[in-house]
């Protein structure tokens, strides 16, 4: 284990008390943990709250644009597939904005753990509905409220075959530690979904609210992460109980696989020869 | 040029004018001709109207012109469409299976299944290979070359298909002969040097091989569509990681991603597709990330005309993203500059860490030109990556007199790569400081400082003391130096000034080429002028006159030389 | 019933033999049956070989962009909900380039038939892979084969709860009429899914091959297009067996219905009457 | 003016700095003062340091100052970063229980809960309320206007907070007053008629209602969110189809589908955002389909300083999309200018059929100022559908000498309406023949001659002889008439020109305000002079010498005064 004081980034511009700290704390201890040190990680991010994470986290960053993390992050993993990547997105960032990128990305499972900050709002712009706000909650858009049920992100990710989903909890760190840890050791696409307060803007899914719904889905006696039907109800089920913990484990090969030239390690470090002359031979 | 022969080859999407084209002007290339050629087809895969033409001279060529020597025609609608512009020495070669309307009042020559290859199978392959046989036999070439060039192209396809290809060339040559040689090619020498043919996106492809290119990804889009197609069908052999994007956003964030962790990437697309890249633009010119994006342009608005050429995407392209940003843009007039420019694009590229444009279309990206292996010269592939360990804490974005840090790749060392889109400090992080924010963005925008000194790209040609100067950019290159070298051939004396490095702009080399220009025309494929406007706001020079066309259709000299008539 | 000939559109540029023409006369056939006469209908499309249909039916169009005919065609429904709305798309169009449109219109639920023609294919620019090409298919672009399964899109409306979900099959015009009369009866997002055989580039996934394998589920013992589960399972089958049918009926309100101002019909008959001076009463 | 006073407000984000200010500065203006304010805030949510500075004066106001009278300071850093700039005669009211280091050399008042409301749990309502009290009791207002607003304003949260609210404001006026009055505005006239503060993108929201509204879709981004909070908030009351879309694309998107079935539609974001809004600017010049959109500027390239401004994205949206295609581009320097340009672009974008675009930026956003019911005229909407029965055949696109063709809704009667991205005939259908192609582009292109007659958009003041031009545009208005305010009142002639309707470029109207112009100097928030090039580019007039801000704060006359030395 490595010391966690190792992973200090920048001073935060996160309000007191919101549910990214934890997640921060939770995060370090995990890198501590597995041993990864700061120069071997890319943590590549959109814009939002969230996407402020990797300045927090002493590491490689890519502070991209928003909705925009993981093809700039599918794009690091194919240049070097040495790198531990992860991507810290926002819900509105990921599921919002970037949602078409996560669509093809469960297709082709590179192996990044996919971190979503679900604040079931718009921290950085100031209380907007994000793509998890309940039906009914009241922005400055909306008044009346959000006129339509949130997305599911976790049942798109298994009805696509997504290799690893599993959702953590702000309020409870070590289990969510443990996520970080499984998500990140995973290989291929782990979609790991954090419910994340926001005590700033979300007066509705508070700490309390969550913890008063969470359970350890580990826990449960027909626990079967393995089971795709399974894991598809698990991934719906919100309501009176959240389920927390891994809920989808579909090993698959990933993409990078396909490219034989990466099997020599990152591109930047391969010669590259390519005589003018052979490459004129077709148009001879 | 003694010679100059225009062979029409049309049909419906579909039915083969590919097929004849290819090997025809490969093999007239290999005799030893001068050929160019240009593809006009439609948004449609079947049926319809498409036409190529090939054009064929004995002394070197780079424009299509007006006129038909020789009409190809694969169905009644090419007879119909193309029959008047025959000339009248001219012979319509027809497949009389389909053309029921046999042509009257000109030279003509029928082939079909039957009469090419009777009693076998082989059906669009008589006509095809028939037709190509024909044609030489009309111009009175061997048609020992084209046999051997059908044999390496369908060797793979078995010997069935081998042995109709060459019995059709064979006696579809016959079948030309037979009808005498209205021109000859018999004449021409063999170079000392083999020739090569070939496409403005084939040679871009090459540049960026040469270059070191190994990421491109893409979404398919035409006209780019062929560049990412001749890179990726390239792929395997020289180690290119090639992706097919969700959409464009994904492509270019991709190609940003691959390069910021160490690639030599490029991406590209056209108008529509570029639209929904702007965003990453600025990403990469923030985060200072090297990136080659070429724009292949079409005529627009909104999806306009998919399959046709067009020069109006200057504007766009140059201001696309949100503020002030460096950035830089080329656009080749000929495979040549296609294949350097793709070289400097990447060289740029690297050292300024910028992106890089190149301006395409769909007539230099399907026009084939005769050049040879000079054209492409060696390239020495260098890399601006810093490597190795660094004295002191490393800064991603130091504040330096060029604008350009040291840059390093994350994961190759205990130095952190910190980049962000957000406004920062030189270590990478999000800042709002007042005179930080001041310091990068002037350190950025000096770069365009540096840059300049390195582009040119002014190519000037005529007298001198010419009353005229006729001022285009990019693909109108050859059809501009073609009515160049027709009127001083009729003793008109006249200049041009071609730019194929556009941005930053090279204002003094401009100036100097236009300083003591009398009258100057512009020359663009689009409706307003852009390049005019630019050079307006430029150097305060502007054009006199312009001549414009946005019909999605190439120049040609003869269009070009309607235009000027009453201005020389 | 009115006549067929009626609808009557310009010449189509499709190829001869292509899946998108019994498409056309399925469609054609419906709305006669449907009585809907052409100028109450707006097709709403975006661009590749499938795009091109609103031209060959006679009726309002609009033929937008790639990827976009689902903004457009909401945008069209808020502003006139006495309009029925058609979107007919590709499957790169609404899979790939469109797909997170897909995503938000599933949530939304406005009233809107969405046909995904589905090739497997990029037809218009000349054989790309789409989202739909099965891993292995070759490509000009991929002449490895593309190196990724498929996305399934039927599973993902499911997933995200869309009201209305059927896969019809270009090769069994009548079924698919049946199918098309349902999804426009159908009040809420229909995405009917056509399996259209792009005979020119896609030599893999043929008529035959198409033929070989659907089945019409509606005859299956177990069919219950009102359990999620069970619809889940048939969304997700796609092998030896590939259903056909309705798949999947959710209702649920419509999104048109949470704007009290469109209770009053279209907009553009609506009487705009707003004094600057009430207007202004809030800034004193 | 004789009176000119400063208020600055500070604090963390989160503090209540804008529930001092907001009240504060409609108490004044109530009271018969004129008012400015602005708002200087960084991109995060709690915390950092944010500050609103409120202008004060019995004359009308345009711009923001440098300098500080009255400081408030929620927290030590605001003390710390704001004391220098507080005059001599000035004084600094701070919260007590946050600062820490009480500020010395300078007149102050500390409150804090404690002292403000003691024995209550009014917390910050204490501080804040009795700042504001305790302001107007330094500046001589009496406090009832106060109380009632603060009424009004807490009404709905019961009569507790409203009494704390109450107290506090007349607790801390008796604090203020026993400081005796430094600045004394009791001599201020009420108007004869009430005058109102209103922020750019208020006057906005109201000019979008005025003109017949009925449809917004946008994405949130600052600083464009606070235009379509505005409207939000008033939409259930005025019938507003509003709909808060999945990202930029589908916001255009919807717009252009509304708008296309008849309704009045608008959407708007910034920079990021409308670089995913490009694609379909062009669908709507090709569809012409009207449409609003408003671009609020903020510093990049990328995200850049996201809560700041700039005027950087004016070359951008003029070119944005493939190709040449017809829009209008208007670009407000003050809310009247706001709310009358609003209008003007529904019913340009209505008549012609065009995307027409508003720049604004966070500056123009955010800044109130003080304006009377004057300039905001009553507007008559105006629709330039057609309906009822047709005369023969109903083409789309006919072709007329405006380019704008008779337009139709799709379902209001048997006509059909058929609409294509794709290069199309008269009747909407795509199409690649070439002479309809350039009869369409044409067509389209055309609009701009009837456009560019409808715009001017040139305010000139100063003096005519003045040796010195201020050029420039937008939101720059306020601050450089300021400028020339001063510079007058110094007897040193100066002349400005503003444009307000940047295009299709007002050559006529600009080339005469600039003819006699001596030495033009332009002022712009950018790093290159981007209003500049396209003065040249259209007129062939440059700019002697500019004047550029890209910090991301607004001008002020101050800042222009310091650049201008030496230079009159
Ligand atoms: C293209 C683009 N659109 C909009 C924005 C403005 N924006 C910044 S963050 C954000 C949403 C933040 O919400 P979320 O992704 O949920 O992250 P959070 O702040 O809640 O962590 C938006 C809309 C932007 N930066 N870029
Ligand atoms: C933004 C943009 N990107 C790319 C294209 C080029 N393009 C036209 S159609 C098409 C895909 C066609 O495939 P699909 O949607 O499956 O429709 P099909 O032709 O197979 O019916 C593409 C990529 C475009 N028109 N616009
Ligand atoms: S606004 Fe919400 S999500 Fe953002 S930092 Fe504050 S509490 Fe956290
Ligand atoms: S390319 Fe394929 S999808 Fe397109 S028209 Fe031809 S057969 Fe149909
Ligand atoms: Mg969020
Ligand atoms: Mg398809």
């Amino acid at each position: 284990m490595l010391p966690i004081e190792m992973y200090q980034g920048i001073e935060s511009a996160w309000c007191p008390g919101c549910g990214n700290f934890p997640m921060l704390k939770a995060f370090k201890q995990a890198l501590a943990e597995l041993e990864i040190r700061p120069e071997n990680i890319l943590v590549v991010s959109g814009i939002g709250q969230s996407s402020k994470f990797p300045h927090y986290v002493k590491c490689n960053t890519f502070n991209s644009i928003h909705g925009r993390g993981l093809p700039a992050a599918t794009g690091c993993r194919l240049a070097n597939p040495n790198l531990t990547v992860v991507v810290t997105a926002g819900d509105g960032d990921q599921y919002g904005e970037g949602g078409n990128h996560l669509l093809a990305t469960f297709r082709r499972n590179p192996d990044i753990t996919l971190v979503v900050h679900n604040n079931q709002v718009y921290g950085l712009t100031k209380g907007q509905a994000s793509p998890t706000s309940e039906q009914g909650y009241q922005t400055p858009i909306q008044p009346k409220g959000v006129p339509y049920p949130p997305l599911h992100g976790l049942a798109l990710a298994v009805a696509q075959d997504c290799s690893w989903v599993g959702r953590g909890f702000a309020g409870m760190v070590d289990h969510l530690k443990e996520l970080y840890k499984q998500a990140i050791n995973h290989r291929g696409l782990a979609l790991l979904e954090v419910l994340q307060p926001c005590v700033t803007f979300n007066k509705v899914n508070t700490f309390k609210w969550y913890q008063e719904r969470v359970y350890k889905v580990e826990e449960s006696p027909d626990y079967d992460p393995e089971n795709e039907l399974w894991a598809y109800q698990k991934a719906k089920e919100w309501g009176p109980r959240i389920p927390i913990g891994v809920i989808y484990k579909n090993p698959r090969p990933i993409f990078e696989e396909s490219f034989a030239v990466l099997a020599e390690g990152p591109l930047a470090r391969q010669e590259i020869e390519r005589p003018i002359s052979k490459l004129l031979e077709d148009f001879y | 040029m003694t010679i100059d022969l225009n062979i029409l080859i049309g049909g419906a999407a579909g039915q083969g004018v590919h097929s004849i084209s290819a090997p025809l002007g490969k093999a007239l290339v290999r005799h030893g001709a001068h050929v160019f050629t240009i593809q006009d087809y439609q948004s449609r895969i079947r049926g319809g109207h498409l036409f190529n033409v090939i054009r064929v001279s004995d002394a070197p060529l780079s424009s299509p012109r007006l006129g038909v020597d020789i009409l190809v025609a694969l169905n009644q609608e090419t007879l119909d469409l193309h029959r008047e512009e025959v000339s009248p020495e001219g012979i319509v070669i027809y497949d009389a299976s389909q053309v029921k309307e046999t042509p009257e009042g000109i030279k003509s020559l029928a082939l079909s299944p039957d009469t090419v290859l009777p009693d076998t199978e082989a059906g669009d392959i008589a006509v095809n290979a028939g037709a190509c046989g024909a044609i030489l036999g009309l111009v009175n070439v061997p048609v020992a070359g084209l046999v051997s060039l059908l044999e390496e192209t369908f060797g793979a396809k078995g010997e069935e298909v081998v042995g109709w290809n060459r019995q059709a060339a064979q006696n579809g040559h016959k079948m030309g002969k037979d009808k005498g040689h209205p021109f000859s090619l018999a004449d021409i020498a063999k170079p000392a040097q083999p020739r090569l043919l070939i496409a403005g996106h084939e040679a871009m492809a090459l540049g960026a091989l040469a270059a070191g290119l190994n990421f491109i990804s893409g979404y398919p889009m035409t006209p780019w569509t062929s560049l990412f197609t001749a890179v990726s069908q390239r792929a395997l052999e020289w180690g290119v990681v090639v992706e097919q994007a969700e959409d464009e956003i994904a492509a270019m964030g991709m190609a940003v991603g691959a390069s910021f962790a160490g690639a030599r990437a490029m991406t590209g697309t056209s108008g529509g597709g570029f639209c929904l890249m702007t965003e990453t633009v600025g990403l990469a010119a923030m985060t200072e990330t090297p990136l080659v994006c070429v724009v292949a342009m079409r005529p627009g608005p909104s999806t306009g005309l998919p399959t046709r050429t067009s020069q109006g995407d200057l504007e766009f392209v140059l201001f696309a993203g949100q503020d002030d940003s460096p950035r830089a843009l080329l656009a080749p007039g000929t495979p040549a500059q296609g294949y350097a420019l793709t070289v400097k694009a990447f060289d740029l590229a690297e050292r300024y860490q910028i992106p890089v444009f190149i301006l395409t279309d769909q007539f230099f990206a399907d026009s084939q030109v005769t050049c040879t292996a000079k054209d492409f010269p060696a390239v020495k592939v260098e890399s601006a990556v810093v490597f190795g360990p660094s004295e002191g804490a490393y800064e991603r974005y130091a504040i330096t007199e060029s604008g350009v840090s040291p840059r390093r790749l994350p994961g190759f060392g205990p130095e952190l790569v910190v980049a962000d889109s957000d406004e920062h400090t030189p270590d990478g992080h999000l800042t709002e400081d007042l005179e930080v924010r001041i310091a990068m963005h002037d350190k950025r925008l000096r770069k365009l400082k540096g840059l300049v000194q390195e582009l040119d790209g002014v190519t000037v040609a005529g007298r001198e003391d010419a009353g005229l100067t006729l001022l285009c950019w990019g693909s109108s290159f050859g059809p501009v130096k073609e009515t160049l070298d027709r009127l001083q051939q009729e003793n008109t004396p006249v200049r041009m000034v071609h730019l194929s490095e556009l941005w930053p702009f090279p204002k003094d080399a401009v100036t100097k080429a236009l300083q003591n220009a009398e009258k100057i025309i512009g020359v663009e494929g689009n409706a307003t002028g852009q390049l005019n406007r630019l050079l307006r706001q430029e150097t305060g020079i502007t054009a006199d006159r312009l001549i414009l066309k946005y019909d999605g259709r190439p120049f040609t000299p003869e269009y070009i030389l309607r235009e000027l008539k009453g201005q020389i």
